[in-house]
């Protein structure tokens, strides 16, 4: 975002997290880290801020808490989903009293009539201290994205030759016949 | 008289019910009628043991009942006493143990929470660990409760939200004190967690606690998703700054129920890492503490020094956090410690301990400190006794006790392991004790290091018999950890329960905030350091009887 | 006074502030980053699956597209490297990327598909083409007929050849 | 020439304007390096208000109370301040007795945002406004004594015409400007003294509920308020003139900031009470100062 190239106040809400990535926010604003030097800096009322480093799965009790402590924050806002549990509910993403990271509590918010705000994700267990920076700037737009999707898909009609050769070894090893519901099902005729 | 051996302990034991012995474990089973308090009695105020924790099983599908083992740990007999009480299916009640040992209170609620058995004569039996809307008569640890069924938020939380937030945070101001919120999220804590003080001016006259923010259902989990072996990755998790400690614990436990001897090899490396792990623990502790006291540089200063401490993690295991190193059985292969990182360990440790030692003696000589620490924030040896506090914070308390000494685990058995005691009490001896403690285990490391034997990196693990009991206990940086397990089929726990040493040591907090200054509460509670994900297990603390007042879920934060 | 001293002491010390992300960070060779699955190594056994704590790693069988997918979603691993050491491949491995933020939940997932293999004699898609063909290249010749048909197609085919009791 | 006096004074209140966010961001920059950090671009202040004030400064409804209120009025009142005091331009407005308006509306710009804090009934502003209140009004006590000691010294209760009171040397003027140093120091509200905001006790203190542009100008006024107490400070100690004004004037603004940056480095917070025993302590030497400049000295 054009407005927060410069400076950027980051508000941190742990909604149930382990410590580890809450420390690493902390640890990136040590002298190692500094992320000061890239004009960030970490307050301690949410009215202050222009962005949430939102960590944790979001348990059931501290839900209320996370939603008013996200509202406080005024418009306009970012969040960054920071660490496993945040960005897809981490190890418990399917307990029975967990949300499972910030998507089921945008369901919840959504179910209340709250439009969430713009969200960057930063996976990691905990994320490194870098990590958490290279997030921050690229919610700010300062950096390139590196972590793409990649798909891959294999290739038809290798593998169905693939498939036809293994079939015709099945064949000169038995002498069955096949059923041929099934061998018109996937072929059309019958090889033998 | 006490007795003198384990022989005439169980003799004595037959007066209350049947004992049975099973390697370190004393069960005590069918408790005659009427005799469990004379029993608990016995254990925790006349042997000289104490008491640690409760578990409640639902092992309806192996004898048809409930169970709720209270456990006590009799150092000097050299066996964990289980009293294992049965609960009827039907009507699940037992007798509650709270009246005569006060520790077992939020145990015992937590129990009634999870697994549905009432205690009888329980002096507050009121929820604990679920939340407000949790329905009644759902009971998440027992068995026929699937770990993944979702049910739906109730519209209270749409209620919260939709009403104005300026009515919400105004002080609840009684007759002649004002409430202040410390929390959910307040820049001292890092974790949402509710204190709320009462406070005249600037003193504070009572503290009341409300925690279980970070419940996240690990323990139902475990026994249902995961396998033995995926469980040390969920322990570990369960805290952030000391998850290795957990996980060692938990894989301890489960060694211990599965008789499995673990190489010692893996057991110089595990050492290894929960002292690092320590010294990263301290560092991070001081840090936080000094920023508390405003000293920013000093946070800086310990913060700057920690990052050599986690690049060495990050070469060993190559996590900075998460170590990821135990397997049950031993250490996994890639994490062994070869004879180049002996030297890179040798070799940054006396940097940092140089380094270290041109620092924080002098900070902490610094007049700032020394007069919003000393004599701030006292916690008695008595008091201390009475909350049975564990680790840094009782041994500032002038109590002596390691688990490392006194129940040696892992290579602690081979070395000797130096323990820091101081007798003041405050908030300027747990600095020091700290502050000592990071010196010794440096050097303990160098010792380890030095004798590491040349063997596996891990036992066999391909059977796991069922139904057996194991207690795994660490040192954790905070103190005691004690992990109890009970091994199930299909490579699975039955029963897992992690009791971390917060859980000792918040119920003493009030106790030293009383009496003191509102500005130097946030040190006061950072004094024990307190780890809220570890313990998530915490009541609300209603001190001054007769003056329960509904807490309000939304603190401080829906005022920012 | 020591508080200047430790003053002097920083200022002696210098900056220690690292570059990043104008220069390099420099990892260690140890480091568990982000995992990736070599497609062209990975046959969709699933063991990599069935070792997951936190189920990053999610297998889908399409039987309308006769597809296999692996998921590995990103966002909710704890690079404990399990799947690492299971794979026996050599398929998946953490790599040394760290610097894993996105814009979109979508940039957080690798998707590999594969092919489903159908079992010639009942015509049930079970397992891959690709691992089919592995475990067919690695058996001796003698063993080969027993991995090209479907686990209960070789029960039958089994209780047939040794007792004519086919099912 | 009044109207000349009038340009001086509004040339004077810009520079202030700009080089108080400035000053900051140097402040910033000399903190990271004394804590081995790399720290923020000087201007890195200048970048956060500009930021804050481009934010909406709140929740959408809220009307213009005595809690937002109080903000632009203690603003208001610095930035006549300092049109008074000449910083880089030696000249100023002034009027009779504007000394005591001078230290009335520093005082009450402060309590004006205090009020404002305390208005928002949010119990962490509420402490931090009374630990600030308490403190400022111990200090803002010296700060009387002080200015009664120059008055006497100077006789002339004229801002332009006390400047500089080192023209009188006696032993009375250099403590009082010893002490004024301190007072200006702990009117900075800079460690060991920052207590109204106390980030890791009270979340920000009395600003907790601002927010946007309110924020940024309750910022502003903070830096503002430093700039011109150290101005004032300087003013004391240089001749009025126009050399010294251009030159020397910025050069020991911003050494005396930076000298005050490495001692609050140095140092760790104090408790409320503590501090205001210190502040006592002063005040108590401040009347003897005093009454050693009326035996002549």
């Amino acid at each position: 975002m054009k407005l927060y190239r410069r400076s950027l106040w980051v508000f941190h809400l742990n909604s149930g997290s382990c410590n580890g990535c809450d420390i690493e926010i902390l640890n990136a604003l040590a002298p190692r880290q500094d992320a000061e030097r890239l004009g960030v800096k970490l307050v301690g009322s949410p009215r202050h801020a222009d962005a949430i480093l939102f960590t944790g799965p979001v348990t059931r009790e501290a839900l209320p808490s996370v939603v008013r402590a996200i509202q406080a924050v005024p418009e306009p806002k970012i969040v960054l989903a920071v660490g496993a549990c945040a960005c897809g509910g981490g190890i418990w993403h399917d307990s029975y009293c967990v949300l499972g990271g910030i998507q089921g509590l945008y369901r919840v918010l959504k179910s209340m009539g709250i439009t969430p705000p713009k969200t960057f994700f930063v996976p990691g267990c905990p994320p490194k201290p870098e990590a958490i920076i290279q997030g921050i700037l690229l919610a700010r737009g300062l950096v390139r994205q590196k972590q793409v999707r990649s798909e891959y898909y294999e290739e038809q009609a290798l593998a169905e030759k693939a498939e036809v050769d293994l079939h015709r070894l099945f064949h000169k090893y038995f002498w069955v016949r096949v059923p041929p519901e099934a061998a018109r099902v996937k072929y059309g005729v019958a090889y033998y | 008289m006490r007795p003198r051996n384990k022989c005439e302990l169980m003799t004595n034991l037959r007066r209350f019910g049947e004992p049975r012995l099973r390697g370190k474990y004393l069960f005590i089973s069918r408790i005659k009628s009427g005799r469990l308090k004379d029993l608990v009695d016995y254990l925790h105020w006349r042997l000289g043991g104490y008491y640690s924790t409760s578990i409640g099983v639902d092992e309806r599908p192996l004898d048809g009942y409930f169970h709720v083992y209270h456990v006590f740990v009799l150092e000097k007999y050299g066996v964990y006493v289980l009293v294992d009480l049965p609960a009827n299916p039907g009507h699940p009640v037992v007798e509650s143990i709270t009246p005569i040992v006060p520790a077992a209170n939020w145990a015992e609620r937590e129990i009634m929470d999870f697994i549905g058995i009432k205690f009888r004569a329980h002096p507050e039996p009121h929820r604990l660990i679920l939340p407000d809307d949790w329905p009644d008569n759902v009971y998440p640890l027992r068995k026929d409760f699937p770990y993944d069924e979702k049910l739906p938020t109730s519209d209270k939380i749409a209620k919260l939200v939709r009403e104005s937030p300026s009515d919400t945070w105004i002080a609840e101001d009684s007759e002649d004190h004002t409430a202040i919120p410390v929390g959910p999220y307040h820049p001292a804590l890092h974790e949402p967690e509710y204190f709320e003080l009462f406070v005249e001016g600037e003193k504070i006259v009572d503290a009341r606690y409300k925690g279980f923010m970070v419940h996240r259902g690990i323990e139902k989990i475990a026994e249902s998703r995961l396998t033995y072996n995926q469980v040390p990755f969920i322990a570990e998790r369960i805290c952030g700054i000391c998850g290795f400690t957990h996980s060692t614990a938990y894989c301890q436990a489960v060694e211990e129920a599965a008789r499995i001897d673990v190489p010692e090899r893996a057991e110089y490396i595990r050492s290894i890492l929960l002292e690092i792990e320590r010294i990263h623990s301290h560092f991070l502790w001081m840090g936080v503490a000094f920023h508390l006291l405003g000293y920013d540089t000093g946070f800086m200063i310990m913060w700057r020094l920690r990052e050599s401490i986690m690049d060495l993690a990050e070469k060993l295991t190559g996590s900075r956090k998460m170590y990821g190193a135990n397997i049950v059985g031993g250490i996994r292969d890639k994490w062994d410690i070869k004879e180049e990182k002996v030297a890179l360990i040798n070799d940054t440790l006396g940097k940092i301990r140089e380094e270290y030692l041109k620092y924080v003696p002098k900070i902490i000589s610094m007049e700032e400190i020394k007069k919003r620490t000393r004599g701030v924030g006292i916690l008695s040896r008595s008091d201390a006794r009475k909350y049975s506090v564990l680790g840094p914070h009782a041994r500032a308390s002038g109590i002596n006790t390691d688990v490392r000494r006194y129940r040696p685990y892992a290579a602690y058995k081979y070395v000797d392991v130096e323990i820091p005691v101081e007798d003041d009490g405050d908030i300027y001896a747990r600095i020091i004790i700290r502050h000592e403690e990071i010196i010794a285990s440096i050097d303990l490391i160098h010792r380890l290091l030095d004798n590491i034997p040349r063997t596996h990196l891990h036992a066999d693990t391909d059977y796991i018999p069922e139904r057996r009991y194991g207690i795994g206990c660490t040192e954790a940086p905070r103190g005691e950890d004690l992990h109890f397990v009970i091994t199930g089929k299909d490579n699975k726990l039955y029963r897992w329960r992690p009791r971390a040493p917060t859980y000792n040591n918040l119920l003493s907090v009030p106790t030293m905030l009383r009496g003191e200054h509102l500005a130097d509460a946030p040190i006061i509670i950072a004094s024990i350091d307190p780890c809220f994900s570890c313990t998530d297990h915490i009541v609300v603390v209603d001190l001054r009887s007769g003056r329960r007042r509904p807490l309000r879920t939304g603190g401080l934060v829906g005022g920012r | 006074m020591n508080r200047i001293k430790v003053l002097l002491e920083n200022l002696r010390k210098g900056v220690v502030t690292e570059q990043y992300p104008f220069r390099p960070l420099r990892v260690p060779e140890r480091l568990r980053g982000k995992p990736v699955i070599d497609p062209d190594k990975c046959a969709g056994c699933g063991a990599c699956v069935n070792v997951c704590p936190p189920n990053a790693l999610t297998m889908r069988d399409d039987k309308h597209s006769s597809m296999r997918f692996i998921v590995l979603f990103i966002g909710r691993c704890i690079y404990c490297g399990k799947c690492e050491e299971t794979c026996p491949f050599g398929a998946i491995r953490l790599t040394k990327e760290f610097e894993l933020a996105a814009e979109s939940r979508e940039d957080l997932y690798q998707v590999v598909g594969l092919r489903l293999y159908h079992c010639p004699m009942c015509g049930e898609p079970f397992t891959t083409v690709r691992l089919i063909k592995r475990i067919v290249e690695a058996l001796p010749e003698e063993q080969r007929a027993a991995a090209i048909i479907c686990p209960r197609c070789r029960e039958s085919v089994t209780a047939h050849y040794r007792s004519y009791a086919r099912r | 020439m009044v109207w000349l006096n009038t340009l001086y004074g509004v040339l004077n209140a810009c520079f202030i304007l700009l080089v108080g966010p400035l000053i900051d961001g140097v402040e910033r920059r000399i903190r990271a390096r004394l804590q081995n950090r790399r720290g923020p671009s000087i201007l890195q202040t200048w970048y956060d208000l500009v930021k804050l004030f481009r934010k909406r400064a709140a929740r959408t409804g809220v009307p213009l109370t005595l809690f937002r209120l109080s903000v632009y009025t203690g603003f208001a009142y610095l930035l006549i301040v300092s049109l008074f005091i000449p910083s880089i331009l030696c000249g100023g407005m002034g009027f009779f007795g504007d000394l005591i308006l001078f230290i009335y509306l520093l005082s009450s710009s402060k309590v004006f945002v205090l009020i404002g804090g305390y208005s928002s009934g949010n119990p962490y502003a509420s402490i931090g406004s009374t630990r600030e209140v308490s403190l400022s009004m111990a200090s803002e006590l010296v700060l009387a004594e002080i200015i009664a000691l120059i008055a006497l010294s100077r006789n002339s209760l004229l801002l332009n015409s006390v400047f500089p009171v080192t023209a009188v040397l006696r032993p009375s003027v250099l403590i009082g400007l010893g002490i004024l140093g301190i007072i200006t120091y702990i009117e900075h509200s800079r460690l060991p003294f920052e207590i109204g905001e106390a980030e890791p006790e009270l979340a920000g203190g009395y600003t907790i509920e601002y927010a946007g542009r309110d924020l940024g100008f309750i910022l502003w006024s903070n830096t503002i308020r430093r700039a011109l107490l150290t101005t004032f400070l300087i003013d004391l100690i240089i001749p009025l003139d126009v050399f010294y004004h251009l030159v020397i004037y910025p050069v020991l603004l911003f050494s005396i900031m930076i000298v005050f940056t490495a001692i609050e480095t140095a140092c760790g917070r104090l408790r409320i009470d503590i501090s205001l025993k210190h502040v006592k302590k002063l005040s108590y030497v401040m009347w003897g100062v005093i009454l050693l400049a009326l035996i002549g000295y």
